[in-house]
């Protein structure tokens, strides 16, 4: 398969669009033009692109949950609950494993098992076997503008019948939704299919139909540091800008550092502006991921890592912040528990709205920083595309020029390890083979020196597990145990 | 401390010297929770086992395959998306089919979708034929010291 | 009466002590010598002066809550909870009502009534009632040093019971549990009873024993500028030491703006190491209180004001926070209620614990400010007083130039009106008869101007008001309803 | 919007053309809370009541030699610190001897110790003879449109 980054004629994608919409039954209902009409009817308010440009304009942020369960009313009951209790801004329709896998075989037998036990089976809402009429009945339920969430590699199917379904926001990419997602699919085959999910938007936008798209910012979820998701976000939007896409919203998921933070989410506005100065009437939105690592099982302490999300969300302007609930250690949550992650989220958005992160050193650096890294990830991966982005992304991945942390992808390197410096922000352990310049390289690792120095050990994949399991007991920077517990005797 | 050694503890002192115990890790189903996996990986391989990690997005048949090839002691399944239940039917009787019927069947991680009472969990994976099963946020340590138990290690 | 600021000899402390002592049945259980002996006998781990002088040394935050229950065994198994399941650092006992007014009958009476109905019907431990014995039962039964928390004009008896009872720290002051805590009280009157009680505590020290004093910073809790409660904690701090006081921590409530609440924890650091320079073996901490005015009913959006709370004072490297509940606005929390409150609190604490508010422009402006406001208030305060500062604060309240908004006693001028600026920060409204420079005045006046305009009315009264419910509401600034309304449309 | 005026409209019309209504209003017992008594006077004065505010620490008679010498209609108890059950006993009576029978009593705030059910307090507060009883968080609106219903005055 030869891709490269060029807008498909309409002829390509119908012809791929005759096999996408046999993948299941329930793909024959797609009328593409029958679907324009029908989103023409949808209301303004009801759309995700007018609630994102009103939220930019007036520099407040939005809040959404995740949400999906497996059988329709179930589904539209716990929509309904999030947004009138939780006071979701946007609602969201998670999708279930199954479907992610396009295993629309165990889908169905879940929707049949959910029924029998009375309770939802699967993680999400099956949307390709509900099929168009029931994703209508959804949107129809529900006075919110609703995103499609999922983490389908091969999403041409579930973006076909849900945007002919009403809905008007669509997660994912060919990157973002492959490595943390899959095992075995070439990356080829991703950047092809999402391709196609954005010339499908891209054929919306042209007839009036205002769809907005979000590359899944938070890749692995863990301690991803800020310039890889950044290069995907980026990569993913003008791959997306290039097939029609007219309202993007980059996403970046919380580090825990304050600064860092909201030097990733000043950094990523600025290298948007810069990346899609060529693309005129594109609408540029960010959104900011709540902690989405391991969290305490205790829901207070579970309370205290969402409000200090929405806090950094909210001191760090993104236009819409994603958030986590009570529950997150335990698994799903209950729709109480989801709309109370929404109203602790709220409270201190709308305490905060209108207060900023001042400028200082400290800020300007991560930024120059962050911005320094990515740009050197994007020259070189363009390089290696000879000037074709598609071509270039393909190459930096068996390259390991972009590679995400605790990837399950065979087609990821796998080689960069992060780990945080003394005062939680993320750092690059090992930089595997991104290419970065001298001064970056060493700018990391004397971070992570200091915090070594002050723990008295060397920087090692232990600090890194230390890391990953520190949130859930109640701290940031994962600190050895012997150094713990001489702190707790001396409180 | 002097104790009597028991038959049991004194066959695999002799095991011991001659090989590592295998387990065999993975998560089920349609799972893409790669973190806690590589973890578990790294804390039973520093523990002294052999760890065979098929990785995730594991079919039963490729746990099975694993296990039947490595001649491995323990199968540790892990799954955390919440379809562990669906995910886990019949394959106690597919290890057995498979003449794993010694292979001790370990689960753990969110097995069930929504917030629900742990032991009824627990209860219906013991019934499912699993010999250990581990609620959320367990730490690699606990799963270390049964499998040292279970497999009649020393500390 | 006359009052000056100077150390009491031991003859007139001893004189007034007998008649202290006499004012209830218990105070004849007072044993200067033995309660030494008793207070020698207490390790350090189990006194706040050891356990603040650690987490100064050690950068990090300590968490405190608030309770009190009407009887002995049940105040115990309240602290036991809070101690073993919320993990509080220093454990508090805080006093009922009829106590703080020297009701000590009505006291009794609610012990009595409480053991008939089987539930506190105090909202505080009677700790006078209680007796010597009484609080050293409690005292003995628990691990964590304990502080007492009132807000009594005349403390000076329950200063007696509680320091020989085994308590290391004792809140209040002449101004602080005075004028927002009685309506009849004169200034003179607190500032000579609350001398007897630092001179109690001058003789502890003398006699090797170091007992902790508080002044209580947030005052009446209710939109108090900075500079108001730094003037108050100055002064008790300074009269306080006079009579040999050797371990302060001054206090501050949360306003709510980030930027104004950490430059109001470094000014306070920085004015206390001016002001107490020649008082050389002094330890000085600090002490921040979550936010003391209206909560939101609603438990998610009370942990979001508690969480917000506690990122300030971590950022802000407060030595202690005083944690809030979320019962908070449906009066005393039960003690889960409140060990929610402190877990949510540590959560916060330990992930922002190697984290600070780096300096910037603003921070450094609104700390310049703070300063200059205090130092104002302090010289023309000393001026008053004609170089007696016991006699210049009573001077000083007469004429209105320290003044607290909202209080209840007619000792206080009550002409100051603050209000919200359009970032949320308390400025001064009407600065009444504080002695500020031009400067000074036009800085809050623009600062208030500015938020009129975005409004589109006058700062007023009917500003306060709305600021006053606005966090209640879920949100800082109390913007007017016709503003509101078309947000929420637009959104 | 026309209705046929009822006699008690009517005769409050009148009333309201001579003279205005008068509240005492005051927070009751060892309670020190001034900031929502201090809101309260304002916002009853915006409504147009002649409000007299004895403020905070007050004592059952305070409430009740104000009312006398204002010839008040209504007595407005707030108490916010859990007291307000132990504060208010026998306060009903105080009033029926001091001749005041006809003036309305609310009481509102946080009214007993701890976190309770909202029912069983208001019914205690009831019983105790209070007209209207309040809980926690109320705004001044709530009771200023009780007050308008309650006195027969028109909107």
């Amino acid at each position: 398969m030869k891709i490269e980054n060029k807008k498909w004629s309409l002829e390509k994608f119908n012809q791929i669009r005759e096999e996408v919409l046999k993948q299941w039954p329930t793909g024959q209902d797609v009328d593409l033009e029958e679907a324009i009409e029908y989103q023409k009817n949808i209301e303004p308010k009801k759309r995700v692109t007018a609630k994102l440009k009103e939220a930019k304009e007036s520099g407040i942020t939005l809040i959404q949950p995740r949400a999906g369960v497996a059988l329709i009313d179930k589904h539209i009951e716990l929509l309904r609950f999030l947004q009138d209790e939780g006071k979701a801004d946007i609602l969201p329709t998670t999708i279930d494993s199954y479907t992610r896998q396009n295993n629309y075989e165990d889908a169905e037998a879940g929707i049949k098992e959910s029924r029998e036990e009375k309770r939802s089976m699967l993680n999400g809402f099956p949307a390709v076997n509900h099929g168009v009429q029931g994703c209508r009945e959804v949107v129809e339920a529900l006075a919110s503008p609703l995103q499609v969430r999922h983490g389908t590699p091969d999403a041409r199917l579930l973006a076909e019948i849900t945007l002919a379904g009403g809905f008007t926001d669509f997660e994912g990419g060919g990157i973002s939704y492959n490595i943390p997602y899959a095992k075995e699919v070439s990356i080829e085959r991703t950047i092809y299919d999402w391709q196609y999910v954005d010339r499908l938007v891209g054929l919306y936008e042209e007839n009036g139909i205002s769809i907005n798209r979000e590359p899944f910012g938070p890749l692995t979820g863990t301690l991803v540091p800020p310039s890889v998701s950044h290069t995907v976000a980026l990569v993913e939007g003008l791959l997306a800008a290039e097939q029609g896409v007219k309202n993007l919203t980059l996403g970046y998921g919380q580090c825990g550092n304050l600064v860092q933070d909201v030097a990733a989410l000043e950094s990523l506005r600025e290298l948007a502006a810069e990346y899609f100065a060529d693309f005129k009437d594109i609408m540029l939105t960010t959104v900011f991921h709540q902690w989405m690592g391991g969290f305490p099982q205790d829901e207070a302490q579970a309370f205290a890592v969402i409000s200090w999300g929405a806090s950094t969300a909210a001191l760090g302007n993104a236009t819409k912040v994603i958030t986590k609930t009570t529950h997150e250690a335990l698994g799903i949550p209950t729709k109480e528990a989801n709309a109370e992650g929404l109203k602790a989220s709220k409270q201190v958005i709308n305490m905060l709205r209108d207060q900023s992160l001042a400028s200082n050193d400290k800020l300007e650096k991560e930024k120059e920083m962050i911005k320094k890294e990515t740009k050197q990830i994007m020259d070189h991966v363009l390089e290696l595309g000879k000037g074709d982005l598609a071509q270039g992304v393909v190459k930096a991945f068996k390259a390991g020029v972009i590679d995400i942390p605790f990837a399950p992808s065979r087609f990821n390197a796998g080689k960069i390890l992060p780990a945080r410096d003394n005062e939680g922000a993320v750092r690059y352990l090992d930089h595997g083979n991104l290419p970065f310049t001298e001064e970056i390289v060493k700018f990391h690792q004397k971070k992570l020196e200091d915090r070594g120095k002050d723990e008295g050990r060397e920087a090692s994949f232990q600090m890194v597990i230390d890391d990953i399991y520190a949130v859930g007991q109640g701290e940031l920077v994962g600190r050895p145990k012997k150094n713990k517990k001489e702190e707790n005797s001396c409180k | 401390m002097q104790k009597t050694k028991t038959k049991e503890v004194q066959k695999t002192e002799n095991k011991q010297e001659t090989e590592q115990k295998t387990l065999v890790i993975g998560v089920i189903g349609s799972d893409v929770h790669a973190v806690g996996n590589r973890i578990l990986e790294e804390a039973f391989t520093q523990a002294g086992f052999n760890v065979v990690n098929i990785g995730v997005l594991a079919a039963q048949e490729e746990f099975i395959n694993a296990a039947v090839e490595t001649d491995a002691d323990v199968i540790l399944v892990s799954s955390l998306y919440g379809h562990g239940e669906m995910d886990c039917k019949g394959f106690k009787a597919k290890c057995v089919e498979a003449g794993l019927d010694d292979v001790l069947l370990y689960v753990g991680g969110n097995l069930v979708v929504g917030k629900q009472d742990w032991e009824p969990v627990k209860k219906k994976f013991l019934e499912m034929g699993f010999d250990r099963v581990y609620p959320p946020g367990t730490m690699p340590e606990v799963s270390i010291a049964d499998l040292k138990k279970d497999l009649g290690l020393d500390d």
